[in-house]
């Protein structure tokens, strides 16, 4: 697999020019207020936040998969990349529980 | 000789009794396991020592039962053990109702007490046996751990938070206090007793130490010196919200959202006002961080807790010497 | 980013097979070090996470504070400079030297535009107390008490995400400037441009950081 | 080559000269030096902990301040730790084996390789600095505020030192990885791949996605004491419990770090010295891959009385015990391989029978810690204490000592002395036992850590525990005189003394600079004792 696979440039434009599309989508939705509707198991979610998170998260898909050639890279860089966030989701996602579930507790502010 | 040489801690609370029979359950497994494997592998290596240089034994390569068996049974084992100790855990966690309830700060390098009738302790801690006693803890400077062994209670006690413990002492004696969160020079010197007595003699002790002022009473100076009756006013028109029933009850948060009013929020209504901001107010309560000690903030919480919502209102705060249990039911989750 | 493989001379390294399995080697090692710097920056992620939960508000109103223009205008010049990178990459595995070159230093250009914006958006913290430290002041923001120490939080954090970003970014620019002057020297081939190629890897990683502390820090109100 | 000869051109003798060293890009040299500073940091540890053992024999603290005190087992943690436990025995046996073991010439890296040394020996520096000019007193935890407000020691200094270490053993990670899957021989699949390697793997994979974790853990904690900024400052609404997920979120995987190597070893030793397979070779190999990542699962048992959740509490227990599984299965599979096999006395099995004892040990002790209810008591008391040290001292450093002494003659060509070598490994088995089991009792009983100063009646325990101490010394200092005589007065080695497989064994003892003549092929699975040829058992 040491062959580059070549991208055609007109498709690094295409991405470029979807990235600036969605920087701006980003910062006018930011302007919007969507309000905190409750939607999660009862908790209230702040659709802003939701939006700018998957904007975000889309940009750096796009980022990975064309400008990095992630889409054309062996399935081992591909697992690498995928080890990566899964272990970043297990930081965030197992500390937030904490912080999620204090208080469930009667009777003890400290649990 | 062997009175100044223990091997067993003493037992003196209701939970001891379950941590240990825990702990014996565990012994006795380690000792079942630790044996099995000593036992094959000195059984193995002398029953089939190298007799000669040049033996070569025929290959096993492994067998599936066999990895099924010590897969499964440990885990049985482990299930079995962690529903167990998470039992024991979640009673320790969760406050009997209508504890006796005690303010403890920790502070480089000293535990203060302080009992809700008012009397204040260095590094001592006086409690009747047979009652369930709350402690609610904090610290002033870095993280310290409220630990006595005899009553196989530890709780950490963190800055900027409350976090509570409690117990039921079975046994009348004198019992080591230690602090068992590494906090600087004097860590080890951060040590004191705990006297459990009949509920008699801690009566007595109660009318013979100079009690000094009761919390809530403590509390109530303090809410008018720091000027918040000007806010919190029991009239329609005052700018803060009336303070009384607040204790246990569930308040409306601007932007939606609710919180149980426990002693964290309090606190944080104290230092940190504007973190969370009542339904229909305007963020205007100053910051009291710097201005009151933890001692302090925990004597307003005290006289916060004993204003009864309006019907009962009459209720005085409990009386020195009093060991009547408070009214609310703070273990309502 | 310094990149394991030895100069053109010696293309292929005395202990890999053949040029391939050196290629795939080197391949792998760079990925694997941009996983490394994904649990890196994690680590300040979580941080933020768990406080922008906490103080909402005081973070919202120090979030105001920040340029929502400039924050966006610098979004759009690091993406760009994405871009031109990877046109370099393109170029460079053409073996098209000229334009090889070109869109270094336009990365390079981009690139530092983004740092000169960070600098004029830094002075303005500086200017209006927003230094975490004795110095802090909520004025600026009109806050006061807890909530101006909690905007003194945000701005810690503000700093410590956007200076680390900030400093991959000056490590990489030294290395394209490099890249450049050997590309210019014809040091690249279709047959051998690993250094550039991973160099591009890297300035990618760092814009995707940024597209996340964009939205983190600018737009959350 | 005859049998008393050094082989003409090895490694060691390729070049001459302390440059020839400092400049080396081989990874048996790289090897070696990390082998010497391990060892001095050893050393040093070892002092620290000379001084705790004395400090403790009697109740009061009185041989030195409590200052001195707080610093000399901070020190112990933090050199034993990052300095010796974690670099040990991938940076020594698994630097010097892994390219060997597949096959290949060298690691896929080796300038970074000589790099990671360097950055191990520029950490290491740091933190002696920091050690002379005020040392550090934060315990190897670094807990907050106490270390970013409280302490008046050199935090920062240290702090950066571990930093640095930290990198040296990411880029340790990610050339073992890069190694193991792109330079195997041809035919040596992914399970005909020596257990060690496999091990190593899984490390790997551990030092290259948790120790970034701790690196910009520890550069908050560094910008919070130097630059004012507050991440974790109660002052500022700052939660010292978020500094403890993050730092333990790497330091548990860190003791995986340390163990998993060491059972690469253990595997390696019992096979050899039973002349057998190794029961269930898959289930080995993958437990590697449970444990690594199950590991990351589980870092809030250290903090079950900390203020976390009572929620997450249990969670995090439930899957401490999931991760001791794998563990558990790893043991009866290297009890399981000695069956019916041709089991050998050596040095090196002496030290397998002890890990296999003590690690047990230690593990089932982590059971009673991962129980909940338990642990609030025995939590932060020296209870803890027995545990960590039964399965870091009893296990790892008894596993990289049989190690030593099973690859020494493979690295210097030279034999060591078996009947010193049997004296000291009895010498550190009962030394161990009689300076750690006593801090089982002495912790139930609720003698808090890092205490300077105890009350009396734990002291009969402490004095056993000194003694031991001082036993298990000796013991660890015997090796260090015989090794090091070795090296002039051994018998020479012939190139596979044990009579052992894998491909380390096939070529002379010490190697050729590239190791292989040619490109080995590999036609087998590991360990196959049953097909070797005879001459190898010397019969
Ligand atoms: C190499 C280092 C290492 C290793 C491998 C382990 C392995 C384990 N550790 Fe330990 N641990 C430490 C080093 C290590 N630990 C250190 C340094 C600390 C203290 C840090 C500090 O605070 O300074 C600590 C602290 C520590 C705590 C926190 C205690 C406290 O502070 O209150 C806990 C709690 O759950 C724990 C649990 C475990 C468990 C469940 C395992 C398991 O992985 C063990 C699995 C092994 C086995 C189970 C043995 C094999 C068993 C059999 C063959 C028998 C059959 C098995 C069953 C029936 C299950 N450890
Ligand atoms: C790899 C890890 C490792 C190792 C090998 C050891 C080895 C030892 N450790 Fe320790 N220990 C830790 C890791 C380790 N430790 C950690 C992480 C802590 C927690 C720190 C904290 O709380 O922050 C700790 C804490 C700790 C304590 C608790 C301190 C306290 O809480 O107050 C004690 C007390 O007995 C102790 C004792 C010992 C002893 C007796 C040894 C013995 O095994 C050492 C025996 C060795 C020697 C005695 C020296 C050997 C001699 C030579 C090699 C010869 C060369 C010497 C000369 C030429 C002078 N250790
Ligand atoms: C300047 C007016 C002002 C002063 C002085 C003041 N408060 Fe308040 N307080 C408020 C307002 C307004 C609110 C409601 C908005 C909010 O939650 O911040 C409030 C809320 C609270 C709450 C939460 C009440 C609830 O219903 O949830 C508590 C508890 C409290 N204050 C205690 C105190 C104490 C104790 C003091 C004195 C040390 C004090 N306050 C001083 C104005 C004040
Ligand atoms: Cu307070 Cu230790
Ligand atoms: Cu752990």
């Amino acid at each position: 697999m040491h062959e580059q696979h070549v991208v055609s440039p007109r498709i690094y434009f295409a991405i470029f020019a979807a990235l600036l599309l969605l920087t701006l989508v980003t910062v006018q939705v930011a302007a919007i207020d969507l309000g905190e509707p409750e939607i999660f198991f009862g908790k209230r979610v702040p659709l802003n936040v939701v939006v700018a998170l998957v904007i975000a998260c889309v940009k750096a898909v796009l980022v990975i998969l064309f400008f990095m050639h992630v889409k054309y890279s062996p399935r081992l860089t591909q697992l690498v990349i995928g080890a990566a966030f899964v272990w970043l989701f297990i930081l965030l996602a197992v500390t937030l529980s904490d912080y999620w579930s204090r208080g469930w507790v009667g009777g003890n502010p400290g649990t | 000789m062997f009175s100044g040489f223990p091997l067993f801690p003493e037992r003196a609370s209701t939970v001891a009794g379950e941590v240990d029979a825990l702990y014996f359950f565990l012994v006795g497994l380690s000792a079942f396991f630790a044996l099995l494997i000593a036992g094959m592998v000195l059984f193995f290596a002398i029953r089939y020592r190298r007799r000669s240089p040049s033996e070569r034994p025929q290959a096993v390569h492994g067998s599936l039962a066999l990895e099924l068996t010590w897969t499964l049974i440990p885990l049985g084992i482990v299930v079995f053990i962690f529903i167990w100790s998470a039992q024991v855990f979640f009673g320790m966690s969760r406050v009997p109702k209508n504890p006796m309830e005690i303010n403890v700060v920790g502070k480089r390098w000293m535990w203060k007490v302080q009992h809700l009738t008012g009397q204040r302790e260095i590094n001592e801690l006086h409690i009747p046996v047979g009652v369930p006693v709350k402690l609610t803890l904090t610290s002033e400077d870095v993280i310290h751990s409220f630990y006595v062994p005899a009553f196989r209670v530890k709780k950490d006690a963190l800055p900027g938070r409350y976090a509570a413990t409690w117990f039921q002492a079975t046994k009348p004696g004198r019992y080591h206090l230690f602090c068992a969160e590494y906090c600087g020079t004097k860590h080890s010197g951060m040590i004191g007793w705990v006297t459990a007595m009949e509920p008699a003699e801690f009566q007595a002790w109660l009318a013979g130490g100079a009690p000094g002022v009761v919390p809530a009473v403590a509390g109530e100076r303090l809410f008018h010196e720091l000027n918040c009756v000007t806010c919190h006013q029991a009239d329609a028109g005052a700018r803060g919200p009336d303070l009384a029933g607040l204790f246990g009850s569930t308040v409306r948060l601007q932007g939606g959202g609710t919180v149980v009013a426990d002693e964290l929020y309090i606190r944080e209504s104290i230092v940190t006002p504007t973190a969370k901001v009542v339904e229909g107010y305007q963020p205007i309560m100053p910051t009291f961080t710097g201005m009151v000690s933890e001692d302090q903030i925990l004597s307003l919480l005290a006289y916060i807790q004993s204003l009864k919502a309006p019907e009962t209102k009459a209720a005085p705060p409990p009386a020195a010497g009093a060991l009547d249990p408070k009214a609310q039911d703070v273990t309502k989750p | 980013m310094a990149s394991p493989t030895t100069g053109p001379r010696s293309l292929l390294a005395h202990h890999f097979a053949d040029l391939g399995e050196q290629k795939d080697a080197t391949t792998l090692g760079m990925w694997l070090f941009l996983a490394q710097e994904v649990m890196f920056f994690g680590g300040l992620f979580l941080v933020y996470t768990v406080y922008r939960f906490n103080f909402h508000d005081a973070f919202a109103a120090a979030s105001h504070h920040l340029d929502v223009k400039l924050g966006a205008i610098n979004t759009a010049v690091l993406i760009g400079s994405s871009l031109t990178m990877a046109l370099a990459v393109h170029a460079a595995a053409l073996g098209k030297r000229k334009q090889l070159v070109v869109f270094l230093l336009l990365t390079v250009l981009l690139g530092s535009a983004f740092l000169g914006v960070k600098v004029v958006e830094y002075a303005d913290k500086y200017h209006h107390h927003l230094v975490p430290g004795p110095g802090f002041s909520g004025e600026a923001l009109h806050l006061e008490g807890d909530r101006a120490r909690q905007a003194e939080m945000y701005f810690s954090l503000y700093f410590g995400m956007t200076g680390l970003h900030a400093l991959h970014m000056i490590v990489g620019i030294p290395i394209l400037l490099a890249l450049a002057v050997k590309g210019w020297r014809g040091a690249y081939s279709p047959e051998y441009n690993t250094p550039v190629e991973f160099t591009g890897l890297y300035w990618h990683f760092v814009d995707i950081v940024w597209i996340f502390l964009f939205p983190f820090l600018y737009l959350i109100h | 080559m005859s049998a008393n000869e050094l082989p003409k051109k090895n490694y060691l003798n390729a070049d001459y000269g302390v440059a020839s060293w400092l400049l080396t890009k081989d990874h048996k040299r790289i090897a070696i030096l990390y082998l010497i500073s391990v060892t001095l940091m050893f050393a040093l540890g070892g002092l620290f902990a000379a001084a705790i053992r004395l400090e403790l024999l009697t109740p009061a603290g009185d041989l030195v301040s409590s200052e001195d005190y707080n610093k000399i087992f901070t020190m112990h943690g933090v050199i034993m730790v990052f300095f010796f436990l974690i670099p040990t025995v991938p940076a020594v046996l698994g630097n010097f084996l892994i390219p060997i073991m597949i096959g290949a010439k060298d690691l896929a890296f080796p300038r970074i390789n000589l790099a990671s040394w360097y950055m191990y020996m520029v950490g290491a520096i740091l933190t002696l600095w920091a050690m002379v000019s005020g040392g550090l007193d934060t315990g190897w935890t670094f807990y907050t505020p106490y270390s970013t407000s409280y302490s008046n020691t050199q935090v920062v200094i240290v702090g950066v030192g571990v930093f640095i270490i930290g990198f040296s053993s990411i880029f340790t990670g990610l050339n073992f990885i890069v190694t193991i899957h792109k330079m195997r021989a041809p035919g040596l699949t992914w399970f005909r791949l020596p257990l060690f390697v496999w091990a190593h793997y899984a490390t790997s994979i551990i030092m290259i996605l948790g120790t970034p974790v701790i690196a910009v853990t520890i550069l908050m904690v560094a910008a919070e004491r130097l630059l004012h900024l507050g991440f974790f400052d109660p002052a500022l609404g700052g939660d010292p419990v978020l500094f403890q997920h993050l730092f333990w979120f790497y330091s548990h995987p860190a003791v995986y770090i340390m163990i998993l190597p060491a059972m690469g070893v253990i595997s390696e030793l019992v096979t050899c010295f039973s002349r057998k397979r190794i029961f269930g070779y898959p289930v080995v190999a993958l437990s590697s891959l449970a444990i690594a990542f199950l590991g990351f699962l589980v870092w809030g048992h250290h903090m079950f009385v900390s203020g976390q959740s009572t929620y997450a509490g249990m969670i995090f227990s439930a899957l401490s015990f999931l991760v001791a599984i794998p563990s558990a299965i790893k043991v009866f599979n290297w009890a399981a391989t000695l069956y019916k096999g041709s089991v050998s006395w050596d040095t090196p099995m002496l030290y397998v029978f002890g890990f296999l004892g003590l690690f047990t040990i230690g593990g089932l002790t982590g059971l009673f810690l991962a129980a909940l209810g338990l642990d609030v008591h025995v939590h932060d008391t020296y209870f803890v204490v027995a545990h960590f040290h039964y399965i870091m001292v009893g296990g790892v450093v008894m596993a990289y000592l049989g190690g030593i002494h099973f690859w020494w003659p493979k690295m210097t060509g030279r034999m060591y002395p078996e009947f010193w070598g049997r004296i000291s490994a009895a010498l550190i088995f009962v030394g161990f036992n009689l300076t750690f089991f006593p801090q089982f009792l002495v912790g139930y009983l609720g003698m808090p850590r890092r205490y300077h100063a105890y009350p009396d009646e734990f002291q009969v325990l402490n004095v056993m525990s000194s003694g031991g101490a001082a036993v298990l010394g000796l013991g660890y200092f015997l090796p260090l005189v015989y090794l090091i005589g070795s090296l002039w007065y051994g018998k020479v080695a012939s190139a596979n003394p044990w009579g052992a497989a894998g491909l380390e064994w096939q070529i002379p003892s010490p190697p050729p600079t590239e190791n292989f003549a040619g490109q080995p092929v590999v036609t087998e699975e590991a360990y196959a004792y049953d097909t070797m040829p005879q001459e190898a058992f010397g019969g």
